[in-house]
């Protein structure tokens, strides 16, 4: 079988229990179980193979861009791994069937259970960096699922953020050292990584590696000063600290500091870092353990403690050291998961972990109680069991080394202490739980757990017991292979005695032991003197400190983003003139060689209407109406701008629009408040002119600077092809219907949606109709002047008229649908004022929205016509016809294009005026509610 | 002539225009199956002409008129990716509007079609100026979808949206004048042929014009500080119209990558990467500004948003770094980021739905009826966005840091993509625990998504597991993609050649 | 447009002053454009003939030629004579409001009283009574009220009166 | 030929004049009412006189006869006074104050009120 | 003479226009602007007018058509506006 | 002419910028039709003036560059239609929110304006 199949197997894994869950717990277990299972028969199967100092290897190119391969490897290492998650996993999964109550949901916890599984045994198995990271996130989810499983309590929900948050990070560093070496040596394969050691030591940036990854080992293996998620983690059901917070997850990071030993170790920064903080993760693991009430709480720090360890071990670097670190690893899982099953069973039993309360149990469930107590033994590293033998290996490496020079004494002597220290709380956990008199108000009257509960714990108690007397004969090549793959394919000499004889490791243990009864018995005192400290929650303080983190930002936020729209004009406004005044410095000269046009009165006088007016806008923009009327004068001027510089077109359009513009700001004047109040504080005032004159004379500039330089252009091909090609003579037109009809096209098309949405808002618009104006004046009673009526009427066909001809010229001469649509827009609207929205709403009965639907429809059905011919949207097409009587007339598509512009001008200008006409008339409104 | 390129552009106008007449005009339902019909119809054009651009680049003539005279459609593997991917979030986003917002307003169909009608022109027009118009199409409507539904929030929001971007069509205006004014052409591939040759005395003058550009595409890219608009807009607009909206910013991206790739690109003479300077710090404070953001964020709908304004701010940053090299990735990292934040703002709107008075805000409330299953899209949608394995985020995420190999560009584009990627994940495992965990009171609300709705969010989600299993194949595509930038031009440019060579035989 | 009323038959001078208007904006007289012109006057009264309440007719059009001509001489002489109040000393001007009891009935010739009365330099209509038996008139300098008033009325409003049948 | 172009400059020069005196009406006249009578000189007799000018200079250019000018002038004929009536109503509406020697000011609020 | 003419002529409009412009900003009432305003939509019918002249092209005339019509339209909504405050009741 | 022509855009450019900064949706809408004013005369500059040069063949000897004014047509055209968005946008947000603030309630008036509205 090849490996893929023992992540796949146990990925399958995490949706059988979610389909057999239905099916009862049992079964539900049974069936879960199976394919962990087969996943360790196919580790099994390789056991020999590896055994033997053969890798087993399997690769499939997945995204090559990124050098991400699937590729897993199982080499001693890992099998030791992969035999421990799936191992201890298959334990746990026996153990929580008995652990979860009937209420719980056993489906979603093994679903999660075997998600977690898959990414633990993905990771070990992983022989690329990337893919290592992969699952090492994927653990970082799964355990926050695991962790967060009871989400109604609160601890849980924090304790399974803090989690996350701090493995999360290690994560990120991690990637960012996977990276680096990614980048260093052109590929993540972990077989190329291994042999590239000595490049990955040499680099400029392997200080930045090393602490990048020793920062994703740390904060997974609860180091200092990383450790205060895990105690908080303990809020998981206990199944779940028996699996993750003892074999697997809090292993990764020593499995990534193994893995990475032959690239990273071997410096003094690695000796530095890594062993500093594992003799202080040790101590204070260790200390921090004595004093918690909480069982769960005491076996997390001793946790911390026990990872200290194997990190010290792993930082001392010499080739022994690793083999008691992977030795300890070993030992620890067992003993460390049995400890936590046996607490989940008291706690199961007794309804309490507090061993203020726990007393005495030894009466109510002996059998478990001395299988905690060999446990606990195992863990204080009593003699006979594995515990003992992995301490002793520590020892005597702590006595090997030298690096810290003069000081290097220090080390042994701390890691005495604690080991003292895992004495006195291991003796605590014995005395304090078993015996210690009678239980204090437990919940529940305490008895032995079901029968198969207890099986997990006989299981690993059973292997404390037979690897502590026969460690050569049980793990001896477990190890041996293991250890050959942390050293990089070397094994050194060492030997798995029960009895070394009296030497100095061997007397350091008396010293603990002895040390260890000592601190137990002067525990009182002990917890008196810690009780000066003030007890530190580090789930809160991490929580107050992202809440005030968060109430910073917030405040910054809020002084940055307002929320004013002025604020963002602003600052759109700043980076407007930043962009600009730039560029505009490297500008030597501003006025180019291009002969310029003289000045005559009425320029001047133009100008004169045009500045004056724009200003006095700027003055009086506080007086509503008259800034309509200086809003008119500067559109007239513009027009009459047009019209001199040769753009008649454009002041044609000019005209019409600002008369519709003028409309519509007059109706909104009316339902705007009638006075503006000065909303500008005169600071605000200054910074504002100051702006909008820096940028008027950047864009001042520019403009002159454009106007008085030569260019070349492409306009000559419209010149000489609009009537060639385009048929027409006005070039300005036949670029809009034909050379660039598509822009025309969008055009209209920007029209109609705003129609659309101009229609959207009007729609339940409630306004308040004023009974007076600004100066409280009633309006006057005359609501449609006779003679205006008369007129008005007078001019509406003339005024068509117009417009007809207006559209039948453009093609040749000033004109077009747009101009014409908005002539008889305006003299439709003409009609509304002289004559009302109701009188007019009785008469016409066009559907605007039909009238802009059939103008973009013709000017659509205009562009696809021209498929029929294979030609490409909108490729114009015009004869002219000869008609007796009539003489020759111009047949052109663009014609029928612009009867298309034509009507949706008309359409929405209508649909927009008179809807918005009708609003006071609510009584009539026929528009649909939006609500 | 290829009618297959201009199709992402007139199936949706058409649709569109069919609905403001009678008899579609008035009738919902038929409206609705139209605009299922219409989408699917898009998607499956697009599909089909990215299979064509993936071989041969296409170059559609409107009106038959020759480039750099009459406009062009230019469809190569960028645009017609960013086309897809519009159809693909637009299909999901309609059939989730189907299920209620069709109902709360007017035109919504018709409105939601011509919005895709802007979004498609403006990623494959040829034509600076015809981009303007594109840019407005999408623009108007946006203004008409945000105010869909009606509020106080909505019009309050608006108003902001609307005199920042009138801003900015003025400039863009500017911009287009001015280097009409120097160059001469409205071509983007003939510009970046003529930009090379621009006297020195007018370089000074395009280079303004050229930076306006940058403000006009910052704006709608939400490049800071332009993006005060965005999580303003996001939290208020309609589920569906802020999932649409997840699409807009990367119309700024894509002209961004368009402008100042092609035309001010490596091959600009004087004028060669002049926005990478401004981008440069800008990107980084758009993330550094999204991040805290996220951080700060009181709902699920403002997380999003500022989870797109991260996104923006590493799409930018991938367009400038390592030497424009990072494209590639910065495409994968796009499609990905924007249909999941796009299924986030569904999400969102459902748990604002099921959790009655508490909304979406990060409070205690009732429990929701539908907690498993968008529980479930939730998890999915928040470790792809925060990117993490195993969704498409880590993906893109692992090569924008793989693509830095300058160690002074590292040192920025690193650090802010880590440390946003840890704030994220803080914000996502906060607002998810606090969503769905916090509760008070047993019983949940009677509210239930419809399937529709429930369909859209599966379908924008799957796409993340399936970019990631198919991340080999995508990421060759992304990375051809990317030359096309460069690629395309040239192929345009010698078009132009031909059609010249054509004009003075004729003459 | 739907109107409710559409009439088919435009009124004569609908007719005639839109084919004009046609010819006069076309400037030209080719059939095509005759024919055209032809439509057009048709069609659009037609097709607005909804929007168009009824009004009196001109009985006597030649009459009103002829009235024409009388408001084109008085809109020059009496352009020369405010030229010379306005640039005058205007202190001297005798400015009034003065009302104009009316013998016309309709709206129609009634406005073009008032326009007429606008239209000559020196007095514009301001405003005419609910019952449309007054019209009132701001003169820019009035020597005598009532000459002023009989004016008017015998100027214009007989001449009007007479082109309307009324 | 000559004379046309004669008649043009002389038409221009009344256009002009009438022009400048409607303007200078708006600009000296003392109360609103009165100003009130300023454009519509500009409006007849300055337009008109511009209008002929331009009817001439065509038809001497040698493009045949143009009269569409007189399209304006029917505009300006119909649309001038009514644009006086709505500026009276809307003074009187508002209450201006004539100029106090005003003949007939007691009648303003009858007139107001249209009675 | 016909070219001088138009520049004279053109300038006393161009006066014509600033006296206006002096009427507007002076007002004293909203109605003297309006009336002002519309005064200049006269000044700039005649002034595109003698454009057409002084080009020797008819291209501007309808120009001048569409403000004489246009005009109108703007200064009696702005009237209606005065009187009644909703421009279509 | 040139330099006057400059002149009045960069006026015209600065007041409509100075009023888009205003509190006020009208004074804004009308800063941004000020502005839009500009910009066409602008995008209409970048042909180049020419007098008694339209771009109508047969017409006059010279023809100016058509292509901007196509251009500003075009823009003309959208502008309208965005400017009446804004409009009934103003007039909706002051249905909806109460006063003519951009922001919609600003809070050191709010108080002031709730009075007023009971008054009216
Ligand atoms: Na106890
Ligand atoms: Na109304």
């Amino acid at each position: 079988m090849n490996l893929y199949w023992i992540p796949l197997l146990t990925f399958i894994g995490c949706f059988i229990p979610l389909a057999t869950v239905k099916w009862g717990r049992s079964l539900c277990t049974a069936a879960t179980a199976l394919f962990p299972a087969l996943a360790l028969l196919i580790v099994l199967q390789n056991l020999g193979a590896v055994l033997h100092g053969e890798d087993i290897r399997f690769s499939q190119s997945w995204i090559p861009a990124l050098g991400l391969d699937i590729s897993f490897r199982l080499d001693g290492l890992s099998l030791l791994f992969a035999l421990l998650i799936l191992g201890i996993g298959l334990l746990v999964i026996l153990y929580a069937r008995y652990y979860l109550s009937e209420k719980e949901q056993m489906g979603r916890f093994y679903g999660y259970l075997m998600l977690f599984m898959t990414a633990m045994i993905g990771f070990v198995l992983s022989n690329n960096l990337l893919q290592m990271w992969f699952f090492w996130e994927l653990t970082s989810i799964s355990s926050f699922l695991l962790i967060s499983y009871w989400h109604h309590r609160s601890d849980a929900r924090k304790g399974a953020r803090m989690a996350l948050t701090i493995t999360g990070a290690g994560g990120l560093a991690l990637l960012a050292g996977i990276v680096l070496i990614g980048q260093l040596l052109g590929s993540y394969d972990l077989d190329v990584v291994l042999n590239s050691g000595d490049a990955i030591r040499d680099a400029d940036n392997y200080l930045v590696i090393l602490v990048l990854v020793l920062l994703g080992a740390f904060t997974k293996s609860a180091q200092f000063p990383f450790y205060f998620w895990l105690p908080h983690a303990m809020a998981a059901p206990t199944p779940v600290s028996a699996y993750l917070h003892s074999a697997t997850m809090v292993k990764a990071g020593i499995f990534l500091m193994a893995r990475m030993f032959p690239v990273l170790a071997g410096t003094e920064s690695w000796f530095l870092i890594v062993s500093i903080t594992g003799l202080l993760t040790l101590l204070i693991g260790a200390y921090m353990a004595l004093f918690k009430h909480d069982l769960k709480g005491l076996l997390a720090y001793s946790t911390v403690s026990h990872l200290g360890l194997i990190t010290l071990l792993l930082g001392i670097g010499t080739d022994l050291a690793a083999v008691a670190a992977v030795f300890h690893i070993i030992n620890h899982a067992t003993f460390k998961a049995s400890l936590f099953m046996a607490a989940g069973i008291i706690d199961h039993e007794t309804g309490s972990r507090d061993m203020r309360q726990l007393n005495g149990l030894w009466k109510y469930m002996p059998q478990t109680a001395t299988l905690a107590m060999v446990a606990a033994a195992a863990m204080a590293g009593v003699p006979l069991l594995n515990g003992f033998l992995s301490k002793e290996m520590f020892f005597a490496e702590t006595l090997d080394q030298s690096t810290l020079g003069s000081i290097s004494w220090m080390i042994p002597v701390f890691a005495t202490i604690g080991a003292a220290f895992s004495v006195a709380y291991s003796l605590r956990f014995i005395h304090d739980v078993f015996f210690n008199g009678e239980p204090v108000d437990l919940p529940k009257t305490p008895h032995e757990p079901p029968r198969y509960m207890r099986v997990p714990v006989e299981i690993l108690v059973g292997l404390c017991l037979v690897v502590g007397i026969f460690p050569e004969q049980t793990v001896g090549h477990l190890l041996a292979a293991a250890s050959t793959s942390v050293l990089g394919g070397y094994l050194p000499e060492y030997h798995l005695y029960i009895w070394h004889g009296l030497n100095l490791p061997f007397i350091m243990s008396i010293i603990a032991m002895a040390g260890g009864a000592v601190l137990y018995l002067n525990r009182q005192r002990l917890f008196r003197f810690q009780a000066h400290f003030p007890e530190r929650n580090e789930s809160q303080l991490f929580d107050t400190s992202v809440k005030k983190l968060r109430d910073f930002i917030r405040v910054f936020l809020a002084w940055f983003d307002n929320g004013s729209t002025q604020r963002s004009v602003f600052w759109l406004l700043f980076l407007a003139l930043a962009f600009t005044l730039f560029p505009l410095m490297q500008l030597n000269t501003t006025a180019g060689h291009r002969p310029q046009i003289p000045v005559d009165t009425v320029m001047l006088a133009g100008a004169t209407l045009l500045c004056v007016a724009s200003i006095a806008t700027v003055i009086w923009h506080h007086l509503r109406l008259l800034a309509l009327l200086l809003l008119s004068v500067v559109g007239m001027i513009v027009s009459i701008a047009f019209a001199l510089f040769s753009a008649p077109d454009l002041a044609l359009t000019q005209l019409s629009v600002e008369v519709v513009t003028i409309v519509l700001l007059l109706l909104a004047l009316y339902f705007l408040p009638q006075r503006i109040r000065n909303y500008s504080s005169p600071s605000r005032i200054v910074r504002d002119l100051s702006l909008s004159v820096l940028i008027g004379g950047v864009v001042g500039t520019i403009t002159y600077a454009l106007m008085t330089r030569p260019f070349d252009t492409i306009s000559g091909f419209f010149t000489e092809n609009a009537k060639t090609l385009g048929g027409g003579t006005n070039i300005v037109n036949v670029i809009l219907v034909d050379f660039r009809g598509f822009d025309t096209f969008g055009e209209i098309t920007v029209l109609g949606i705003a129609a659309l949405g101009i229609y959207k808002l009007i729609a339940r618009m409630r306004l308040f109709q004023l009974h007076a104006d600004t100066n409280g004046l009633p309006w006057t009673e005359d609501k449609h002047p006779i003679m205006f009526q008369i007129i008005s009427q007078a001019l509406l066909p003339l005024a068509l008229m117009v417009s007809v001809y207006i559209f039948l010229r453009g093609h040749n001469l000033p004109g077009g649908g747009f101009i014409a649509g908005l002539i008889t827009s305006v003299a439709i609207i003409q009609q509304y004022i002289a004559r009302g929205y109701v009188w007019l709403q009785d008469r016409i009965r066009i559907n605007y929205l039909t009238l802009i639907g059939t103008g973009l429809s013709i000017a659509f059905l205009t562009g696809v016509g021209s498929f029929i011919w294979q030609q490409p949207f909108l490729k114009s097409w015009h004869d002219y016809v000869h008609i007796p009587l009539i003489g020759e007339i111009e047949l052109a598509s663009a014609m029928a294009f612009d009867l298309g512009v034509y009507l949706t001008v008309v359409g929405a200008s209508m649909l927009i005026l008179a809807n918005l006409g009708g609003l006071t008339s609510s009584e009539r409104l026929r528009v649909e509610d939006d609500q | 002539m290829n009618h297959l390129t201009i199709a992402p552009i007139l199936i949706p106008s058409i649709t569109a225009i069919l609905m403001l007449l009678p008899p579609l005009a008035e009738r919902i339902v038929l409206q609705r199956w139209l605009a299922w019909v219409s989408f699917v119809l898009l998607l499956a054009a697009s599909t089909a002409l990215l299979l064509q651009v993936d071989q041969q680049t296409q170059v559609y003539l409107l009106g038959g008129w020759q480039p750099p005279f009459g406009i062009m459609l230019l469809a190569d593997r960028l645009s017609v990716m960013l086309v897809t991917l519009t159809a693909f979030l637009a299909l999901c986003a309609c059939l989730y509007g189907s299920a209620h917002e069709e109902t709360t307003g007017r035109f919504f169909y018709p409105l939601f079609m011509f919005q895709v009608m802007g979004i498609n022109g403006a990623f494959l027009t040829g034509d600076i100026f015809n981009l303007f118009v594109f840019f407005e199409v999408l623009l108007i409507a946006s203004y008409a979808l945000l105010v869909h539904g009606g509020g106080k929030e909505k019009t309050k929001a608006s108003f902001h949206y609307i005199t920042l971007n009138l801003l900015g069509s003025a400039f863009f205006l500017i911009a287009l004048g001015t280097l009409y004014g120097t160059v001469g052409t409205l071509n983007m591939a003939d510009l970046s042929a003529k930009v090379p040759l621009l006297a020195a005395e007018t370089q000074a003058i395009a280079k303004a014009g050229a930076l306006l550009l940058l403000l006009v595409f910052g704006l709608k890219s939400a490049m800071m500080p332009l993006q005060f608009w965005l999580t303003r807009t996001y939290a208020a607009a309609a589920a569906p119209v802020a999932a649409l909206f997840a699409i807009m910013t990367k119309v700024g991206l894509y002209s961004i990558y368009r402008v100042f790739g092609g035309i001010f690109g490596d091959s600009a003479g004087d004028l060669a990467n002049i926005a990478t300077p401004w981008i440069w710090p800008l990107a980084i404070a758009t993330l550094v500004f999204g991040m805290l953001g996220a951080i700060a964020a009181p709902s699920l709908r403002l997380l999003t948003a500022n989870m797109v304004l991260i996104s923006v701010g590493t799409l930018l940053l991938s367009f400038v770094m390592n030497g424009g090299q990072s494209l590639a990735a910065g495409l994968y990292y796009l499609m990905h980021s924007t249909l999941v934040a796009a299924a986030l703002f569904l999400l969102a709107d459902q748990i604002h739905v099921q959790r009655g008075h508490a909304q979406d805000r990060f409070v205690v409330s009732r429990p929701m009826k539908q907690a498993g299953i968008l529980g479930a899209f939730y998890f999915t949608a928040a470790i792809a966005i925060i990117g993490l394995p195993p969704l498409s985020g880590f993906v893109g995420k692992a090569l924008l840091l793989q693509g830095v190999t300058d160690s002074s560009e590292r040192i920025w584009v690193w650090s802010s993509l880590l440390i946003s990627s840890l704030f994220a994940l803080i914000a996502f495992s906060r607002a998810g625990t606090s969503l769905f965990w916090h509760l008070s009171g047993s019983k949940s609300g009677t509210e239930v998504a419809k399937l529709a709705q429930l369909v859209a969010i599966a379908l924008l989600l799957l796409a993340s597991p399936l970019l990631t299993l198919f991340a080999g194949p995508v990421t060759s595509f992304t990375e051809r993609a990317a030359q096309d930038i460069r690629q395309s031009t040239v192929l345009v440019q010698q078009v132009i050649a031909e059609s010249e060579e054509l004009t003075y035989d004729t003459h | 447009m739907t109107p409710t009323n559409r009439s088919w038959i435009p009124s004569t001078f609908n007719f005639v002053l839109l084919f004009v208007v046609w010819l006069l904006l076309t400037n030209s007289f080719t059939i095509g454009n005759i024919l055209l012109a032809t439509f057009l006057a048709w069609g659009i009264p037609f097709l607005i003939s909804g929007l168009q309440s009824e009004t009196s007719r001109v009985k006597k059009p030649l009459k009103a030629a002829q009235y024409l001509f009388i408001l084109l001489w008085d809109i020059i002489i009496s352009n020369v004579v405010v030229a010379r109040q306005v640039l005058g000393n205007t202190h001297h001007l005798q400015p009034g409001f003065l009302a104009i009891p009316l013998d016309l009935t309709d709206p129609l010739p009634i406005t073009l009283l008032a326009s007429t009365i606008s239209l000559t330099p020196g007095t514009v209509s301001t405003e005419v009574s609910v019952d449309l038996k007054t019209l009132y008139v701001h003169a820019l300098n009035v020597d005598d009220e009532q000459i002023l008033i009989a004016s008017i009325k015998q100027r214009y409003e007989s001449r009007l009166k007479e082109i309307f049948g009324c | 030929m000559i004379i046309l172009e004669y008649l043009t400059v002389i038409f221009l020069l009344i256009g002009g004049f009438f022009l400048l005196v409607g303007s200078i009406g708006l600009f000296r006249l003392p109360d609103f009412y009165m100003r009130l009578h300023a454009p519509t000189k500009a409006s007849t007799l300055g337009i008109g006189s511009i209008l002929v000018a331009s009817i001439i200079f065509y038809s001497f250019k040698g493009d045949g006869v143009s009269i569409k000018e007189f399209l304006i002038t029917l505009f300006m004929f119909l649309t001038a006074p009514i644009t006086a009536h709505m500026l009276s109503k809307a003074a009187l509406h508002v209450r201006q104050p004539p100029r106090p020697d005003t003949l007939n000011i007691d009648q303003l609020e009858n007139i107001r009120d249209r009675k | 003479m016909l070219e001088n003419t138009v520049l004279a002529v053109s300038a006393a409009i161009g006066v014509s226009l600033l006296l206006n412009l002096w009427r507007f900003m002076k007002g004293p009432h909203m109605l003297d602007r309006i009336l002002a305003l519309d005064t200049m939509y006269i000044n700039a019918i005649a002034l595109i007018v003698l454009l057409g002249i002084y080009m020797g092209s008819p291209l501007y005339y309808e120009g001048a058509l569409l403000i004489a019509m246009l005009g109108f339209v703007s200064t009696s909504a702005v009237c209606k506006f005065i009187l009644r405050g909703d421009i279509i009741e | 002419m040139e330099l006057i022509f400059a002149l009045c855009v960069g006026i015209l450019t600065a007041c409509g910028v100075y009023l888009t900064l205003r509190g006020s949706t009208f004074t804004v809408v009308i800063g941004l039709t000020l502005l839009s004013y500009a910009v066409n005369l602008f995008l209409f500059a970048s042909g180049r003036l020419a007098l008694n040069a339209a771009p109508i063949l047969k017409q006059a000897e010279q023809h100016t560059d058509p292509l901007p004014q196509a251009l500003v047509l075009t823009a003309i055209v959208i502008g309208f239609a965005m400017t009446a968005f804004a409009v009934i946008l103003a007039m909706r947000a002051r249905a909806d929110l109460g006063n003519d603030h951009v922001d919609g309630n600003p809070p050191e008036l709010e108080q002031t304006l709730q009075h007023k509205d009971k008054r009216s």
